[in-house]
């Protein structure tokens, strides 16, 4: 179970002088529930955009169960089994709860448009599939009873439960978190902490950027650790916990541990 | 070779008007980031409010100049009350429709109020320098002269006037202007105001250098100043004046090359291509095909 | 009015089953009058042009505002085939759609990448384009002398010649390309393209190849357009340059935004608006776009989301957000 | 949907009850012309000519002992819009036939229905040659091109001119394109040189580069295919770049409007024309009053065509002596050296009038009539 699924070589993104990241090394282990921290402005997005395709490398290189996924576009990433959650919030807001999953599915289902049309039994199986997996999807993050809703309506936190499970529709083999807990009070917060286990538990591999440092300490097995676009520091809760470098790295900026 | 250089030379000239529209049009459109289809109806207006100063009137053509300004800037008072108060934010879909309704009442009741014939405007300089084969007009240059007196007095405006300032700050981002004590709506207000005015300006120049306006002579105009914003960038005032004057050469020396049938064709093909090389436009913002 | 629509929206079997039974009988009620048939069959040949651009508008955001020359290419398509090489109707009929939509790749495949007005001056652009050339290809357009003569089409053995047939004609393809539109929209290609209107980096990242995917919608869209012209061009039996300007397309746009985009509904309802109004405004002689334009300006002061348009502007068809999760009856 | 039935009732209710039978006290004509959209200032000058035909009409005690009424519609010029009023007029039994409309696109795209219904379809001014031939109940009283292209070459060019070579700059729509293509084949066949022809967009303004063009291969003289509204425009930008190049025109230009907007630039343009403002015959002189308190201006060759069309469809009713759609058609298709303000009027056997035309030139800004020619 603990071989490497995914690995960054001297990764590097520059925007003109800005070293926004800058040669990083990571070792992401399958299973593992993997998170990154560091102070605003340390790199942590930007960082998932090159792992995600969205932006484009500068130099490195990515891998993603030993292949070279470098400068893959995004669409790829998420076939390859690679999913993500956004920051700012990204759901399909005027589409209901339960189709902003369905979407999740598009690389799973084959539809054409002609199977569309005729309602051929390739769209039926994908059909029935998608509503029955997206379903279960959102029993799983606690939606099924707003399945119908708009997605533009929920709170807070049940969007970001919801980009969870939108992203797990994808079937991805890692998962990609960008601040799961931001903005959520600390029994939801809790709930998301459960919640990212529960997956975790399922068998996929979770990679998590939070600031919430109690959150992080307590889930994750490794912690990276950005500042300034550079990784400072790697190793278990314990060692990030009295390593110097991110001690002053986090005192030096205003936000706090 | 006088050819090319004559050519050149109309084309810069009839470029000159365009760019005005251009600059007009970047500024509704590009900075102040609002879509407008009313723009050849405002241009007609300037253009009538000159030709009834110079006729009637019998004022001189600075005057006319003025008063096609002024008619322009009033309508784009009222314009933005219509089409653009109510969705400060858009989305770009209902300002489309907006102004093409204002545009539909405006054309049709030109035709009512202002007659539906062509109206003679009267010749302002009418002298001319020959250089060899190659003969410029008085009016060429003096266009060519408004054109350059109001950039410069734009440009000056937006880098040196407090509201200038503010305006180039809803241009970049119309939420953090707000946040920083800028009267967004007031801006729009002046900034439409002003872009239509240019219009209203360019309009006099097109009845004056053609000899005649017409109630329906918006919609190809229209079409030209969209075509020269884009090509130069809409974000960009200089830019827009570049690609007014490039587009009238690009048709001129088209027509040059090519039968005149397609001269329009070349003009929106090298659009299109300048949009897919350049998606900013030559001299646009970069990041602008983000919009 | 909402509650009506409350209703439909409840009782979507029935509403299509009274709606349907009622444009069967218009006909035979106004059989007489070939005026107002004619009337009944430009709201059927817009509302399918209305839905054909809000494929592309309301359904996957990107922002056409050159339909009119789609509709053009299909219109000479079918004028072509038919006077010069014999080819009947029902061949013409998807042809003229094939190639309005092979255009549209054309078209699609360098401007995908832009967005909003960008891509809109592209279409407009192409509209323009393509009106020229007709005008100035002579040799195989007849240019401004445009192209006379289609002969009527025929239909299991029989010649359409009145608007009686028209209207039943017009009706089947109208009811053809809702229901096409209507299946796709609700399957994993119209969720597909729902999610690029809404938010196309996140619909990237959920593995929607996005490009492909809106000339996909392209494509798809101007289809309906193509045959919106074929049908036009036997019609009138007469095509010409004139009927395909710019202000053709921003009329169709109009359908699509007074209507209320992003529903199936709505364009059928701004294409009938759009074609009734200027009727019942005839009298006003030359008041009439005056007040046509006005009407258009309260519309969307009353209604900025359209007619039949819900939510803030994009709200889904009902079809799409409602219960319909076994696909519904249609 | 639902809601769009019941708005569809509603609607074809309210369409329905404006579209009621009439008092049969009448004699109803349609008019279809642009009256608004960018064709507008030629269907304004229908609609007064037509009126004001109908008016004389009435005043000397009508036709068939009933009142002429004029039912006008406004088609924008739209092919579209032209059909559609076709079918409201055909639908409409109490309209005997149809004057219009002003393109010859909307003619023709009107024309299958008028056909269908066998009314009579009087257009004043499609010149398309097509048209007429499109069917028996369609009629174009301006003349064709086939028989004035061949007239500006020889008479005019050759003869008046003694021009030796000619550019030729057309609108690019129907009417201009056919004009050209007319000119052109007869100036092959008299053996005028031809250095060169250009198309303009309708919608443009700036003829320079165009002009250049043209005046590249030196011809000695340039016909403008142009309505008067552009041939004044051109006119002017042909002397501010400062060639002396002697102008020809189709009869399209003929209007007071060309000298008030020309100026100087115009003098001595020749053109053609069947219909002079000078005309001693009080019934042109009597027109030409009357049209100059209605409109406010001078008419034009399509305004004096417009009121010969009227004229002659009276004329028509009055000897089929009935209001009998195809009666009518029937009596016009029979007209014969009907007497016009635009001169003597019979159709050929397709629908056409062969013209007799005279040089017209632009001498010291009045409009002076040269030779006059049977051809």
């Amino acid at each position: 179970m603990n071989d490497v699924i995914l690995e960054t070589r001297s990764l590097s993104k520059h925007f003109g002088g800005l070293k926004a990241v800058d040669n990083v090394d990571m070792i992401v282990r399958s299973g593992a529930i993997h998170g990154i921290i560091g102070p605003n402005g340390a790199g942590k997005t930007t960082f998932f955009n090159l792992l995600t395709g969205l932006i484009e490398v500068t130099s490195g290189t990515v891998l993603f169960g030993g292949n070279n996924i470098t400068n893959i576009p995004p669409e790829r990433v998420a076939e390859i089994g690679m999913s993500r959650t956004f920051q700012n919030i990204k759901l399909f807001r005027f589409m209901t709860v339960l189709d902003n999953v369905k979407v999740g599915f598009h690389t799973r289902t084959r539809t054409g448009l002609f199977a569309a049309v005729a309602r051929s039994a390739t769209f039926r199986a994908d059909e029935d599939f998608v509503t029955e997996r997206g379903l279960e999807l959102l029993d799983l993050v606690g939606l099924r009873k707003q399945a119908y809703n708009q997605a533009a309506n929920p709170s807070y936190g049940t969007q970001r439960r919801l980009e969870i499970a939108r992203a797990l529709a994808t079937d991805p083999k890692v998962l990609l978190l960008d601040e799961p807990a931001a903005g959520m009070n600390p029994s939801e917060k809790s709930e998301v902490m459960e919640l990212i286990r529960k997956i975790s538990s399922l068998g996929r591999t979770i990679v998590v950027i939070e600031h919430d440092m109690k959150l992080i300490m307590n889930l994750c097995g490794v912690i990276t650790v950005l500042n300034q676009g550079l990784k400072i520091c790697e190793g278990t809760p314990a060692e990030i916990r009295n390593n110097p470098d991110v001690i002053s790295a986090y005192l030096g900026h205003s936000r706090g541990a | 070779m006088d050819y090319y250089v004559q050519t050149l030379v109309d084309g810069i000239a009839q470029g000159s008007i365009y760019a005005l529209m251009a600059i007009g049009f970047a500024m509704i459109m590009g900075i102040l980031g609002l879509v407008t289809f009313t723009h050849g109806e405002v241009i007609m207006v300037g253009a009538f409010a000159g030709f009834y100063a110079l006729t009637f009137l019998k004022t001189g053509i600075f005057i006319a100049l003025v008063a096609g300004f002024a008619a322009a800037w009033i309508l784009g008072l009222v314009i933005e009350l219509i089409c653009y108060r109510r969705w400060p934010k858009g989305p770009d879909e209902t300002w489309l429709i907006t102004t093409i309704g204002v545009s539909t009442v405006l054309k049709s009741g030109a035709q009512i109020v202002l007659g539906t014939e062509q109206q003679l405007v009267p010749d302002v300089y009418t002298g001319f320098w020959t250089f060899g084969g190659v003969r410029i007009l008085h009016i060429q240059v003096f266009m060519l002269a408004v054109l350059f007196l109001l950039s410069a007095a734009l440009w000056l405006f937006l880098k040196k006037t407090k509201t200038g300032l503010e305006l180039k700050a809803v241009s970049m981002d119309k939420t953090a202007a707000a946040l920083l004590g800028v009267d967004v709506r007031r801006i729009l207000v002046v900034g439409n105001a002003i872009g239509c005015a240019l219009c209203g300006v360019s309009g006099v120049l097109l009845g004056v250098y053609y000899n005649s306006v017409h109630a329906v002579m918006g919609g190809s105009a229209g079409l030209k100043s969209f075509a020269s914003a884009v090509l130069g960038g809409l974000t960009s005032i200089p830019g827009a004046a570049i690609g007014g004057v490039l587009l009238g050469i690009f048709e001129n020396v088209g027509v040059a090359i090519f039968s005149s049938g397609w001269r329009d064709v070349i003009a929106f093909l090298i659009l299109i291509a300048v949009l897919l090389v350049r998606p900013s436009g030559l001299l646009g913002r970069k990041g602008a095909e983000k919009v | 009015m909402i509650a009506i629509f409350r209703t439909t929206q409840r009782h979507r079997g029935l509403s299509i089953l009274a709606c349907a039974c009622l444009l069967l009988i218009v006909p035979f009620v106004i059989r007489g009058n070939d005026y107002l048939l004619r009337i009944a069959i430009n709201i059927l040949l817009y509302s399918v042009l209305a839905t054909s651009l809000n494929i592309i508008n309301g359904y996957s955001g990107q922002f056409n505002i050159g339909q009119a020359g789609f509709y053009c290419i299909g219109a000479y398509t079918a004028a072509i085939l038919a006077t010069r090489c014999g080819v009947g109707f029902w061949i013409a009929l998807p042809v003229s759609g094939l190639i309005a939509s092979a255009s549209s790749v054309l078209l699609g495949i360098p401007t995908a990448r832009l967005r909003g007005i960008f891509l809109a001056i592209c279409t407009l652009g192409f509209s323009e384009i393509v009106r020229l050339t007709v005008l100035n290809w002579i040799e195989f357009t007849r240019g401004p002398m445009g192209i006379p003569g289609i002969p009527f089409p025929t239909v299991l053995g029989y010649e359409i010649s009145t608007n009686f047939g028209f209207y039943f004609l017009i009706l089947a393809i109208a009811a053809v390309a809702l229901f096409v539109c209507f299946r796709v929209l609700n399957s994993r290609i119209g969720r597909a393209w729902i999610a690029i209107r809404e938010d196309e980096l996140a619909a990237k990242s959920m593995g929607i190849p996005t490009t492909r995917y809106k000339i996909y919608n392209l494509a798809f869209g101007t289809f309906w357009a193509g045959v919106a012209g074929c049908f036009y061009a036997y019609l009138s039996s007469y095509v010409s340059a004139d009927s395909f300007t710019l202000d053709e397309g921003f009329a169709i746009l109009c359908m699509v935004l007074v209507g209320g985009p992003g529903s199936l509904v709505g364009p059928i309802v701004g294409a009938f608006f759009l074609v009734v109004l200027p009727e019942m405004f005839r009298f006003l002689a030359e008041y009439r776009l005056v007040i046509f334009g006005l009407a258009i300006l309260v519309t969307m002061h009353v209604r900025p989301q359209g007619i039949a348009g819900g939510g803030v502007f994009a709200a889904l068809a009902p079809e799409a957000a409602g219960e319909g999760e076994k696909g519904a009856a249609s | 949907m639902k809601k769009t039935g019941f708005m569809l009732l509603a609607a074809l209710a309210l369409l329905a009850s404006g579209a009621v039978a009439f008092a049969a006290d009448t004699v109803r004509i349609g008019l279809s012309a642009p009256i608004t959209g960018n064709y507008a200032e030629y269907g304004e000058n229908f609609k007064y000519s037509v009126t004001m035909a109908a008016e004389k009409i009435n005043a000397a005690g009508g036709l068939l002992g009933k009142k002429v009424e004029i039912v006008v519609m406004d088609s924008k010029g739209d092919p579209k819009e032209a059909a559609l009023i076709a079918q409201k007029f055909v639908q409409d039994s109490s309209i005997a036939a149809e004057i219009g409309d002003f393109t010859s696109t909307a003619c023709l795209a009107a024309a299958p229905i008028y056909e269908r219904a066998k009314m009579v379809q009087l257009s004043p001014t499609a010149s398309h040659p097509d048209f007429a031939k499109s069917g028996e109940y369609m009629f174009g009283i301006v003349g064709t091109q086939d028989a004035e292209g061949p007239f500006n070459v020889k008479y005019i060019a050759q003869e008046y001119m003694a021009l030796k070579n000619v550019a030729v700059i057309y609108i690019n729509n129907d009417w201009g394109h056919v004009t050209k293509d007319r000119f052109v084949k007869a100036a092959e066949k008299f053996n005028l040189k031809v250095t060169g022809e250009q198309p303009f967009m309708e919608s443009e303004k700036d003829y320079a580069a165009i002009l250049n063009k043209l005046r590249q291969a030196n011809p000695d003289g340039l016909c403008v295919a142009a309505m008067y509204n552009e041939a004044s425009l051109i006119a002017r930008q042909i002397r501010k770049m400062g060639w002396n190049v002697k102008l020809l025109a189709p009869s399209s230009v003929f209007s007071a409007k060309l000298i008030e907007l020309g100026g100087e630039a115009v003098e001595g343009i020749v053109t053609n024309t069947f219909f002079a403002l000078e005309d001693k015959d009080p019934a042109v002189q009597g027109f030409i009053a009357e049209f100059e308190k209605v409109a406010g201006r001078k008419p034009n060759l399509h305004a004096a065509c417009a009121y010969d069309s009227m004229m002659m469809l009276a004329d028509a009713i009055k000897r089929a002596n009935s209001a009998d759609r195809t009666a009518i058609r029937n009596a016009l298709a029979e007209t014969k050296d009907f007497s016009g303000i635009t001169g003597k009027l019979t159709f050929t056997k397709v629908g056409d009038i062969e013209r007799k035309y005279k040089v017209m030139v632009v001498e010291k800004g009045q409009w002076v009539v040269k030779k006059d020619y049977t051809r």
